[in-house]
C-alpha cells in the first residue's frame, strides 16, 4: 500500500500508456475483451488518482517529490537537479482528481456509444494516450516533459477529433487545430529553450529558484509571453479560441469532454508557469491583467456566440469556452492582489490573510474548474445521447426529445443549470466566490461576469427548448432513451455536480484550499521540495 | 489593410524573436553547464556508456523518451485511424 | 509513380542497397550505447530503406515483403517492451538503470572512465532499451509511409 | 459544514434549499383549498387558444431553435455582425489571431511590464 | 574565433521564414511545410544552445584524452523535438489528404465550413 502512493505518481502515467500500448493486441480477440480491458485500465487510473489525492490531501501538505531513475533529488554536492521529476502540490492533486472524473466516465459511456463503429480499439488506444498526456503535463516538473506531455495530447486529442473520417467537418476541424497545437507547442518549446539557454536547467523548481533569485531577464521574459500565449492558445482563451468549438464539436461526445479537460491542464501549465516558474519574487501586475482582459473576452464573446448557434454541439461547445474565462478571471484577480500585496511588502501568509479577495479569488477559479469538468461533461454526455437518439445536430431539426428519453432531460437540466450558476448547484458556488472576489478589484468585472452567465442560462434554455421541448410528432420512431451504459455515467456526473452545489464548504476546505495555497504562498516550498531548504 | 496590420504584426513577432536572439548568451559559451558536465563527468560511472548522449537520452532523461516513443505510436495510431478500413454504413 | 514503380536502374540498385541500409541499420542500434546513433537513428535507417523499397518498386512491389499488420503488432511489441524495461527498476524507482556496472554477464560490465575503445556488454538496459526503440521506430514509420502511400494511391485512382 | 464565507459574504446552501422546500410546501398548502370543481376530459381541459382551433402540426406547435431569442439577436445585430465577420473559418486568420496576441503580449511584457 | 549570435540570428530568422508561410501561403501543403520550417528554426536553436567552444562530440569511444566536450543534453533534447515533429508532420499531412478528399481543394480560403 505504502509503495503504490509512494508510486503512485508515475503510475498515473505509465498504467495509461501500458493500457494504449496494449489495447490493439487484446482488441485483436474482440471487443468483450477489449472493452473489459480498457474498463479495468481506467478504473485503475482513476483509483490511483484519488489514491494520489487522499494520500496528498490528508497529508502535511508539503510537495513531494518522485524522481526518475534516481534516488534522491539532488546529487550530492550539485545545486541542479539532473534526473526528470514529478512534484505534486496541492494543484497538481487537485487537477489529477478532475482529469480522472473525466476521463473515468468518459471511458464508460463511450463503450456502449461506440458499439457500432469501427476502429474501436484505436479510439480507446488514442482516448488512453490522452489521458496519459494529460496526467503528465499535471504531474511533471520538468519543464520539457512538459512539453513532450503537451505534443502527445496535441496528436491523441487531432487523432479523436478527425476519428469519424467520413464527416468532411472533421477532418477540416482535424487539421486546423492540429496546426494550432503544433504551433503553440513549439513556442512553448522555444520557450524551454530560451530558459535552458539562460540558466543551464530544465526543472521547474530550479528554473524557478535561478530567476527568483536574479530577477526575470530580457530572454525570460520573451520566453514568459511565448508560453503564456502558447498556453492560453491551447486553454482555448479569446482571441485565440476559434479552434475551440471546432474541436469540441466535431469530436465524439464523450472525447468532447476529455478535450475540455486537456484544456484545463493547459491552464493549469498556465497556472504553474505564472505562480511558480516566474512567481512572487518577479510576478508583474500586467501579467494578471492580461488574465484578466482574456478572461473578460473570453467570457463574453464566448456566450453571445454561443447564442447563435444552431449546431447543438457546437452550442455546448461556446459554453465551454465561455468556461474557461471565469477560471481565469479568478486567477486573474488572484495574480493581481499577490502582485500588489508583495509590492506592498505584505506578508502572503495565509493565517493573515486567508480570507484576502485575491485568495478567495484563487478559491473561486480553481473550485469552477472542478464545477466546469463536472457540468461540461454532463452536457456533452448528454448531448451526445440526444444527437445519437434525434440523428442530427440542428437544433431546428429536433423538438420532443423530452416524450421519449425523460433521464437524459433530467440530467441534461442539472448540468444547464449548474453551468449557468443557478443555486444550489456547484456552478453558483464558485461563480459566488469569482463575483465577490472580483468585484473587490473592479466592480465592472464581476457585472460583466453575472450577466454573462444569465446569458448563459439563456443559451442552454435556447439548446433545452430546440431539442426536448415540443410536440413528439417530429420525431423519428427509433428515438428512445439512452442505454443503460450511457445514462450511469451521466449519473455519476450529475451526482458529483449536485454535492459539490450542496456541501461546496466541505469540499472547498478538503481540497480547493490546500491547491489555492499551492499557487497563493506555495512557491518556496515547492522549490524547497526540490533544491532543499529554499 | 488586413495584410498591412497581420504583416505589421509579423513583424513584431519577428523582431522580437530576433531581440531574444541577440540578447541571449553568445554562441558557444553556456552560462552554467553544471548540469552537463555532470552527465559528461558520471555518464561512464553511473550509466557505463561511453555515448554520453545516448545515456542521457535513455537514462537521465529516460522519462524522455518514453514520451517521444509515445508520440510516435500516437502518430501512428493516428494515421492508421485516419486510413482505416471503414463499415459500410459509415462511408 | 506507377503501378510498377520506377526504372529497372533504381530497381537494380534498390536490390544492391537496401539489404546493406537494414544490416547498418541495425549496426547502429546495437552499438548505440558507444557509437554516434542510437534506436531512433538506427530505425530512422532502416524504415529508410523500406522506403527506398517503396518508392522503386511501388505499393505492389511491396506484396509479400512487408505485412502491414505485422509492422503494426511488432510496432505494439516495441512500446510494451520498451515501457516494460522502464517498469524493471520499479523495485527502486521508475527507469531506474539496475543493470549497469552491476556484472551481471548481461550488459552489467562496469567502463573505465575516460576514453576507451568500449565494449558491448556495458551500459545496463541502455542497449535493451536502444533495441526495443529502435524495433517501434523502424515498425512505426515503416507503416506510417506504407498506409499513407497506398492511401495517396486511392486519393489518385478516385 | 455546507456553506462558503468569501469574507464579506456568505452562500449557504442547505439552509436555501430548506427555505425553499418550505415555501414549496406553503403554496402546495394554499393550492389544496382552491376550488375542486375542475374535471379532466372536458372541455375545461381544452386549451383556450383565443376561439381558435388547436393546431395539429408539428412545426405550428413548437417554437423551433433557431427563432429563439430572435429579438435579442436582432437587437444586437450591429455586433453580431462584426462578431461574426471575426470568426471566419479560415485557418490563416487563426494563426494571424495568435501572432498578433503573442506580439501585443510581448509589447506589454518587455515595454510595460 | 568568436561569431557572437550569428547563428541564433540565423535560427530566428528559420522560425519567422515559418510564420511567414503559415500566414501568408494559401495551401495546406505550403502552411505544413511552414510549421516544419518553424520546428527546424527551433531544433536548430536547441542544438546550438549546447554547444562550447572548440568541443567535441561528448562520446569517450573515439575521444583523445582530457578532451572538453559539447554540451549533451541539448542534442538529447532535439533529438525527441525532432520525432515529435515527424509525428505531428505524418499527421497533418494525412488530415490534408482527407481535406482534400472531402472538398477537392487545399485552399485555405475555401475550407471554411466551421465558421461562426
Amino acid at each position: 500500500m505504502n509503495a503504490l502512493t509512494v508510486h503512485a505518481p508515475v503510475l498515473l502515467v505509465a498504467v495509461p500508456l501500458l493500457g494504449a500500448f496494449g489495447v490493439p493486441l487484446v482488441g485483436k480477440l474482440g471487443r468483450g475483451p477489449r472493452n473489459v480491458f480498457v474498463g479495468l485500465i481506467a478504473a485503475v487510473t482513476a483509483a490511483l488518482a484519488g489514491l494520489l489525492a487522499a494520500d496528498f490531501f490528508a497529508g502535511s501538505g508539503a510537495p513531494n517529490v518522485y524522481v526518475l531513475g534516481g534516488t534522491m533529488p539532488l546529487p550530492s554536492g550539485m545545486t541542479v537537479p539532473i534526473r526528470i521529476m514529478f512534484e505534486v502540490d496541492g494543484m497538481s492533486a487537485f487537477m489529477t482528481l478532475i482529469t480522472a472524473l473525466v476521463t473515468l466516465t468518459g471511458a464508460y459511456f463511450s463503450f456502449s456509444y461506440w458499439k457500432e463503429r469501427s476502429g474501436g480499439s484505436m479510439f480507446f488506444s488514442l482516448f488512453l494516450l490522452l489521458t496519459a498526456g494529460i496526467f503528465g503535463m499535471e504531474l511533471t516538473g520538468d519543464m520539457f516533459n512538459f512539453f513532450v506531455f503537451l505534443e502527445i495530447t496535441s496528436i491523441a486529442a487531432c487523432g479523436l477529433i478527425g476519428f469519424r473520417v467520413w464527416l468532411r467537418k472533421s477532418q477540416e476541424a482535424g487539421f486546423k487545430v492540429m496546426t494550432l497545437y503544433t504551433l503553440s507547442g513549439l513556442f512553448v518549446l522555444l520557450a524551454v529553450a530560451l530558459l535552458y539557454g539562460e540558466h543551464g536547467g530544465l526543472n521547474i523548481a530550479f528554473l524557478a529558484g535561478q530567476i527568483g533569485a536574479a530577477g526575470a531577464s530580457l530572454v525570460d521574459k520573451i520566453a514568459l509571453g511565448l508560453l503564456l500565449t502558447g498556453l492560453a492558445m491551447k486553454a482555448g482563451a479569446v482571441p485565440l479560441h476559434m479552434w475551440a468549438p471546432d474541436a469540441y464539436g466535431e469530436a465524439p461526445a464523450p472525447m468532447s469532454a476529455v478535450l475540455v479537460a486537456n484544456s484545463q491542464a493547459s491552464l493549469y501549465g498556465l497556472f504553474r508557469i505564472l505562480f511558480t516558474l516566474f512567481g512572487v519574487g518577479v510576478t508583474l501586475s500586467t501579467n494578471g491583467w492580461i488574465l484578466i482582459v482574456f478572461a473578460m473576452l473570453t467570457i463574453f464573446v464566448g456566450v453571445t456566440m454561443a447564442l447563435v448557434q444552431n449546431d447543438i454541439k457546437r452550442l455546448i461547445a461556446y459554453g465551454a469556452v465561455s468556461q474557461i474565462g471565469y477560471m481565469l478571471l479568478g486567477v486573474g484577480v488572484g495574480l493581481v492582489r499577490q502582485a500588489s500585496l508583495v509590492a506592498g511588502g505584505a506578508a502572503l501568509a495565509d493565517s493573515a490573510n486567508a480570507l484576502d479577495y485575491g485568495f478567495v479569488a484563487l478559491q473561486g477559479g480553481i473550485f469552477h474548474m472542478l464545477n466546469d469538468a463536472a457540468c461540461i461533461g454532463l452536457l456533452f454526455l448528454a448531448t451526445g445521447a440526444v444527437v445519437r437518439a434525434s440523428g442530427t445536430r440542428d437544433l431546428n431539426k429536433m423538438g420532443g426529445l423530452a416524450h421519449r428519453m425523460m433521464w437524459t432531460t433530467i440530467f441534461f437540466i442539472i448540468g444547464a443549470f449548474a453551468l449557468a450558476g443557478v443555486p444550489p448547484f456547484n456552478g453558483f458556488a464558485s461563480k459566488f466566490l469569482i463575483y465577490e472576489a472580483s468585484f473587490q478589484l473592479s466592480p465592472f468585472l464581476s457585472v460583466i461576469a453575472i450577466l454573462s452567465s444569465i446569458m448563459l442560462l439563456a443559451v442552454f434554455m435556447k439548446a433545452f427548448q430546440g431539442a426536448f421541448l415540443g410536440s413528439k410528432a417530429g420525431l423519428p420512431p427509433a428515438a428512445g432513451e439512452a442505454p443503460l451504459g450511457m445514462l450511469i455515467p451521466m449519473a455519476v456526473l450529475a451526482v458529483v455536480v449536485v454535492a459539490f452545489g450542496l456541501f461546496p464548504g466541505f469540499f472547498v476546505d478538503t481540497i480547493v484550499t490546500p491547491a489555492a495555497k499551492a499557487l497563493w504562498v506555495g512557491r518556496d516550498a515547492y522549490i524547497g521540495a526540490v533544491l532543499g531548504g529554499g | 489593410m488586413r495584410k498591412a496590420a497581420l504583416l505589421v504584426a509579423f513583424l513584431f513577432v519577428s523582431a522580437f524573436l530576433l531581440l531574444a536572439a541577440t540578447s541571449t548568451r553568445p554562441f558557444g559559451v553556456p552560462n552554467d553547464a553544471a548540469m552537463d558536465d555532470y552527465f559528461i563527468a558520471n555518464a561512464q560511472g553511473e550509466v557505463a556508456a561511453n555515448n554520453v548522449v545516448t545515456a542521457v537520452v535513455f537514462d537521465y532523461r529516460g522519462f524522455d523518451t518514453l514520451g517521444e516513443a509515445t508520440v510516435l505510436f500516437a502518430a501512428v495510431v493516428g494515421v492508421l485511424t485516419l486510413f482505416r478500413k471503414l463499415r459500410e454504413d459509415e462511408r | 509513380m506507377n503501378e510498377q514503380g520506377m526504372s529497372v536502374i533504381v530497381r537494380t540498385v534498390t536490390r544492391l542497397v537496401y539489404g546493406l541500409a537494414i544490416v547498418f541499420g541495425f549496426y547502429v542500434i546495437m552499438h548505440g550505447h558507444l557509437t554516434p546513433g542510437g534506436g531512433f537513428q538506427g530505425g530512422a535507417i532502416v524504415a529508410s530503406a523500406f522506403a527506398l523499397l517503396l518508392v522503386s518498386f511501388g505499393a505492389a512491389g511491396l506484396k509479400g515483403r512487408l505485412n502491414k499488420h505485422l509492422l503494426q503488432s511488432l510496432e505494439e511489441v516495441g512500446a510494451l517492451a520498451f515501457l516494460g524495461l522502464a517498469f524493471a527498476g520499479i523495485g527502486t524507482v521508475f527507469f531506474y538503470n539496475l543493470l549497469a556496472s552491476s556484472g551481471s554477464p548481461l550488459f552489467g560490465e562496469p567502463v573505465a572512465f575516460g576514453p576507451n575503445a568500449g565494449a558491448l556488454n556495458t551500459g545496463g538496459l541502455v542497449p535493451l532499451m536502444n533495441w526495443a526503440v529502435g524495433l517501434k521506430v523502424l515498425t512505426g514509420i515503416a507503416s506510417i509511409v506504407i498506409v499513407m502511400l497506398v492511401g495517396a494511391r486511392k486519393e489518385e485512382t478516385e | 459544514m455546507g456553506g462558503i464565507n468569501s469574507g464579506f459574504g456568505a452562500w449557504n446552501p442547505i439552509a436555501w434549499t430548506l427555505l425553499f422546500l418550505g415555501i414549496l410546501i406553503v403554496g402546495f398548502a394554499v393550492r389544496s383549498r382552491g376550488r375542486k370543481d375542475y374535471k379532466r376530459g372536458t372541455d375545461q381541459a381544452q386549451p383556450f387558444l383565443s376561439g381558435n382551433p388547436e393546431p395539429e402540426a408539428a412545426e405550428t406547435l413548437h417554437v423551433r431553435g433557431e427563432n429563439l431569442y430572435w429579438g435579442m439577436v436582432h437587437g444586437l445585430s450591429a455586433y453580431y455582425k462584426r462578431v461574426r465577420a471575426w470568426h471566419t473559418g479560415i485557418l490563416s486568420d487563426y494563426v494571424a489571431w495568435f501572432i498578433g496576441a503573442l506580439g501585443l503580449v510581448f509589447i506589454i511584457l518587455i515595454w510595460i511590464g | 574565433m568568436n561569431v557572437g549570435n550569428f547563428p541564433f540570428v540565423i535560427a530566428a530568422l528559420l522560425v519567422a521564414f515559418g510564420l511567414y508561410a503559415l500566414l501568408f501561403k494559401r495551401n495546406l501543403i505550403k502552411m505544413v511545410i511552414g510549421v516544419s520550417l518553424v520546428e527546424t528554426g527551433v531544433n536548430l536553436f536547441l542544438v546550438m544552445l549546447g554547444y562550447r567552444s572548440g568541443g567535441a562530440a561528448p562520446i569517450y569511444t573515439f575521444a583523445t584524452a582530457g578532451e572538453r566536450m559539447v554540451l549533451p543534453t541539448p542534442q538529447a533534447l532535439t533529438l525527441t523535438s525532432i520525432v515529435i515533429g515527424l509525428a505531428t508532420t505524418a499527421l497533418l499531412l494525412s488530415f490534408a489528404v482527407f481535406v482534400h478528399r472531402h472538398y477537392g481543394t487545399l485552399d485555405v480560403r475555401k475550407i471554411k465550413e466551421l465558421r461562426g
